[in-house]
């Protein structure tokens, strides 16, 4: 099992969703965060003063998948998530010893 | 005649409500933009009372109410910079075709007819922001309300409230069915085609980011219209009492209207839907208001909010991205209520109005005016804002860039994020 | 008699006042819920501007103020549909026992009277709300409100505020403690038992999800309140003014007497506890507001304060889950304010009131009418709500089901999210 | 006098309306805090609203117009706990030096001109909260305006609004810029002395959490502003109809003045830029509502919301943390407004008025006059809050400790959260 | 080390909490997140329009332990957040190299 | 590559981000989270009732960095996020197979 994360632009979400579906990917976690990269930020005004902001809103999705499923679920996010702009994100694979469907208590490629 | 204090005490809070109403536009439409967008929204709004407040004292006042009761087109610049706007309480139009001659005499103190007339002309161009939410620059929009406050509000209300052709004609519109809704819900149609669709619209979901925003400015809507349409009386008085009734079961009857509609059409009533039927009616009833009486209202009301609901679909139709439907609510709205007058007005309720097709001794004539001028003053308005928008956009450009569309109008226009929570 | 504008611009403006409590109550009670439900709430109390002004126009004025001074239970179908409710300032109850037979001469339109009535009518059932938060039905709500407003609201009204049978008793109900507050708490409470408790109530927290919400909401309801209590004077009168003073005082005591018992209870005053402090005063105040003066409202306010907040604890004792506190605060509060009355009231104040116990020249009558009422109001409209709700539940069901419930009122019953931030 | 229903019912809204404005406050402030003070701030204002109405009701309303026209320097205890506050309409001052011994010659019930002060010498005290924001201890803050009340507001309203020695000498005030702005802001200097800067400031931002709660603050604000000044006008004739036209519009000017100015030097017009100048608008034509006309309140408002965007940066400058800017806002604007009142001034206007510079017939008596005035309560009000703030922090402590400052007011003052969403 | 990562219904946060404190659990971290998955979605109206949402609320739970407390921590979250209906959630197992406490700089066991 | 997660409190921040600046880290991403440890949590009054909250305020941060990187980033992280109270939180290490740079597909190190 593995453990597919990837940081993307908020407005690809759902591009990136339909890819993954249509690759047979059945489920997958969101989570809204912030972002500092290359990117850079932009600045806001208040009272006068000038703030630089660095974070920016991202979108962080996570899902466990299968082995030999894990490169290309990852290259279909890098394809449905890439604007060429910068600041599109970064997909990272990590490995998984076990996951388990709560509901039924099956496990592994169960559970997906 | 003498300035009378219980007159003056009801246009005074009448005043002040209408200048509330902004606000409440503010937030109403605040909440139904993406929250990258909301202060976008709320500064337009909210910077209308900044800028048209001063252009209304330094011209547009006297080219709306100047030449009073000429049966004209235009005023004059008798009253630039307030001037002769004072404390007493004048009589307008004495000597014109006004009142068989006698004018219009008020029991206020004229700077505060002024003031109250004041407000209207701070609302209407902001009604426009509904339709060219989330992607008009700051700029082109602060130069565009200043035109248009001079080149189409101004005259049109100086047609039908300064005495001018259309009310010579017969038109009926007690506190701006044509002026205000009309007007400004076929200035944005115009302005959301010169604008275009919103990157992403209709495919991609773009859901009110607070509907609580919205049902408080419907709240401060709602309350502030008592000033906007028994104000328009002039008076704390039978009329006046009349109107207000008039407006607040129009507002409740159309809600009623949209939603049993939307049930029936969608499965469930939406609090967005609450909302927008309310204001459906309380545009409808706004040129009726001081001359229609007994369950009228309640008609006018329940027919306006299931006929909005059906017009908000247009959009869809015909593919322009009237992005929070001022045409479906405020041009369908004030059609329906202009329209409407013509059928149920009665002079029961009012004697200086006239009687509709359905009231005793009534016949076409009323709805025929009515029709006349509602056209008249879509078509002036249309026409007018489509030039003044398309001048813009070849001067400065109305729309943002793409880029800055998707990262907002708070960020880009204005170097602010709405929440911080 | 002769329309006074004066006393109609103060109308013109309560009415309005009024009206905007609604909305306010609706964020009141909409910050209190948690945020799946906080459409469901604002929709209920919006909703009931829709429907129960239009339930009022048509039938629900003509039951209340129908055979107005009869000194009887019920009004008649007279003014069905608003019939004969004119512009013009008529006399109600002339030749009945009221006033010695003079009746009430208004000095305001008639159908100014009535819409000023018809925003009481509007509030009062959506006070109810409270007690049913996050597990009712909206269908089941609609059709509760709607037989209330009929069968409860309108006959109790008859009897106190349209010259009933409680009001020729003597008992004394300046703007609703009884009509108002005591009816809406005691239906309150019998909807809470009637539906259940919430799920994981009362284990699991169920804390407000913004009370920034519940103190605008409070704002709202204070400013409103003066048109509630000072416009029950139905004129721009030393009365009004005493009651203006008496309302806000009262309020602002009876915050200090619930942030003290808090306090010295729970060690740190909280902000909704200076909210539900503040509603308490203004509940507390209301049949009092024209009828008392002097530093009687702020005793007034004070003990109901310091009262409602130890009464909020009821509900753990009795394991009735009302869920926002309509019985703590409406109920308690209305009673509390109907009796203190009996001690309070002066005719140094209004000539046409009483002395109560306090007063010089007073006894235990008016303590005793005041508690009698009460007591009258508080047992009719909890057993009609009782037998209405359960009506209801067994034809519709008045409760939505566990799913739904653990979803929310917003998506299930309107498809809706308050938020996308 | 006899009362009159029409001004009557105009200071009844008026109280009502200046009542909101602190609600109204709590949310222009509350915006501007990080979201774990927001409960803080509202609480603050609103505890205002219930303290010091009470406190004004036992003995702040006797001590500032008690001795009403004396040309001294302080009232008495003749109407302690409102005696001899009736609904009768008296006359104030009669056989002193006002209006050539006169005297104020009421046309509304006593009472309710006192209710009406009551809601001004709420809002002060709750002015001042803008600059303790985020640190100030909640016990330290009750004890803290519940003294200044009675030792500062008290004795400054007794001098001007009282018929007090400055009055006499000629200086005018026609709702507060002196009393209510120039008092508030300089306590607020004091106190952001007293208190020290917040952790972190000025290095970490500490951005609004949510401008819209300031921008529906600064709509009610402006809404209620009309009952401030014209209201002050305690009548509903042409100098109250002046008064609404000025604050509106010189509202409208001064955000003007500060975006173009703001605009210049940032690159961007900011909504909470928009909102300051409006506030600050609002403050700077509070002293001249009744005194000016034509386009001067433009000119008043235009030249003060440009000063006082520049006037924000003096904190950054002189290092002390008047966090939301009380000092830049309301001491500057107030003392724009006083001064600029002796430029603008025109009996022309307000016969009860006087000439200042730029009028006809007037010199520069009226603005020596304005300036000292302006100085003596500037230097009053610092210099009492500073002792008094000075001895409540040796008594109990007037800032939280760093712990506390870092989790929040909400939590540690109220154990209560704003948001759970 | 193990990081065990689950994916829970929200309201079954209370029970889950106290099912691993029971279990001698002495940390955790929560996040709010979205969910897709075989639960489907819910219909929201807007303006005549009816939106799918497919994203649902859930409550993301991570923490770091023993290895050997791996397993039986899952199948306390197992136990504690069933409700037998779908979209009860996954819970997965990931090794992990190092663990800091922060405030003392104590590692791994120590550090839990 | 390693995957970095912290767990830290909300106003350290601005210095952890400085200090990994400072470091040479090009990019992180961070979610508001929740905290439930040792720290134990605080009071809230509803109605009358007080709760004890054990959820509190933390903020999370994840960068994936270069094998040999990863101690010395957690070491930054743990120095600068230090106040030396309770809570001040966590930091641990785990394995990443493989990250990609949506924008240009670079992976690992080049997609730092
Ligand atoms: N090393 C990293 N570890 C974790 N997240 C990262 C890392 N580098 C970048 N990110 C995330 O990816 C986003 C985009 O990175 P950025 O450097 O701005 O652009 P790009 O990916 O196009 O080079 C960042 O906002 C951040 O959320
Ligand atoms: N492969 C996956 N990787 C990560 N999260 C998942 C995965 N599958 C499901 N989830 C999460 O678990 C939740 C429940 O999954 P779902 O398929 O709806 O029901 P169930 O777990 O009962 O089969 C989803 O909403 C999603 O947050
Ligand atoms: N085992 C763990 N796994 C994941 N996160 C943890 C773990 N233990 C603690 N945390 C996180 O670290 C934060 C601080 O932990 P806590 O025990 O309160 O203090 P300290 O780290 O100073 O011992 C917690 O609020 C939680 O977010």
């Amino acid at each position: 099992m593995k453990l597919v994360t990837a940081i993307i632009k908020p407005h690809k979400l759902e591009d990136v969703k339909d890819a993954l579906k249509e690759a047979g990917v059945h489920g997958l976690t969101v989570t809204e965060v912030k972002g500092f990269g290359r990117q850079g930020g932009h600045t806001e005004i208040y009272r006068g003063a000038e703030y630089v902001v660095d974070l920016l809103p991202k979108v962080r999705i996570e899902m466990v998948v299968d082995d030999f499923d894990a490169e290309k679920v990852a290259n279909t996010i890098v394809a449905s998530a890439r604007t060429g702009k910068i600041g599109d994100g970064k997909v990272w694979i990590t490995p998984v010893d076990r996951i388990i469907r709560i509901r039924t208590g099956e496990i592994d490629a169960d559970a997906l | 005649m003498e300035i009378d204090a219980g007159n003056t005490a009801w246009m005074l809070i009448s005043t002040a409500l209408v200048l509330f109403m902004t606000p409440g536009l503010a937030f109403f439409y605040g909440g139904m933009v993406r929250s990258k967008n909301v202060l976008g929204m709320l500064m337009q709004n909210f910077f209308a009372m900044g800028l048209l407040a001063v252009l209304w004292v330094l011209v547009g006042f006297s080219l709306a109410f100047g030449n009073f009761g000429d049966g004209g087109w235009i005023g004059n610049f008798d009253h630039f910079a307030f001037d002769k706007v004072g404390q007493a309480a004048v009589t307008l139009g004495e000597g014109t075709w006004m009142s068989g001659g006698a004018g219009l005499a008020l029991t206020i103190p004229f700077v505060l007819f002024a003031a109250f007339q004041m407000t209207f002309a701070i609302i209407t161009p902001a009604l426009i922001t509904g339709s060219t939410a989330d992607r008009l620059k700051f700029k082109a929009y602060a130069i565009f309300i200043a035109a248009w406050l001079i080149l189409v509000y101004s005259p049109v209300a100086h047609w039908v409230f300064g005495g001018g052709f259309l009310a010579k004609m017969g038109a009926l519109d007690f506190a701006g069915g044509a002026v205000v809704h009309i007007n400004a819900g076929a200035a944005g149609l115009a302005m959301a085609i010169l604008l275009g669709k919103r990157n992403g619209w209709p495919k991609e979901p773009m859901h009110p980011h607070s509907l609580p925003w919205t049902l408080i400015g419907t709240g401060i809507l709602w309350f502030g219209w008592a000033g906007f349409n028994a104000g328009s009386a002039l008076a704390a008085d039978g009329i006046a009492a009349q109107a207000l009734f008039n407006t607040f079961t129009a507002a409740s009857a159309a809600m009623l209207g949209w939603l049993i509609v939307e049930k029936l059409k969608d499965g469930k009533p939406t609090t967005l839907g609450a909302a927008s039927g309310a204001v459906a009616g309380l545009v409808a009833i706004t040129p009726c208001a001081g001359f229609v009486g007994g369950v009228a209202p309640i008609a006018i009301g329940f027919i306006t909010g299931a006929v909005c609901f059906l017009a908000i679909q247009l959009k869809f139709k015909f593919g322009y991205d009237d992005s929070l439907d001022v045409v479906g609510v405020h041009l369908v709205g004030g059609l329906m209520g202009s329209i409407l007058l013509g059928l149920f007005a009665s002079t029961e309720y009012n004697p200086a109005g006239a009687n509709g097709l359905f009231a005793e001794g009534g016949g076409l004539d009323l709805l025929i005016d009515q029709i006349v001028a509602s056209v008249i003053v879509l078509a002036f308005s249309f026409i007018m804002s489509l030039v003044i928008g398309k001048i813009i956009d070849l001067a400065f450009g109305l729309r943002v860039d793409e880029d800055e569309e998707e990262q907002g109008l708070d960020l880009t226009q204005h170097a602010e994020v709405a929440y911080n929570l």
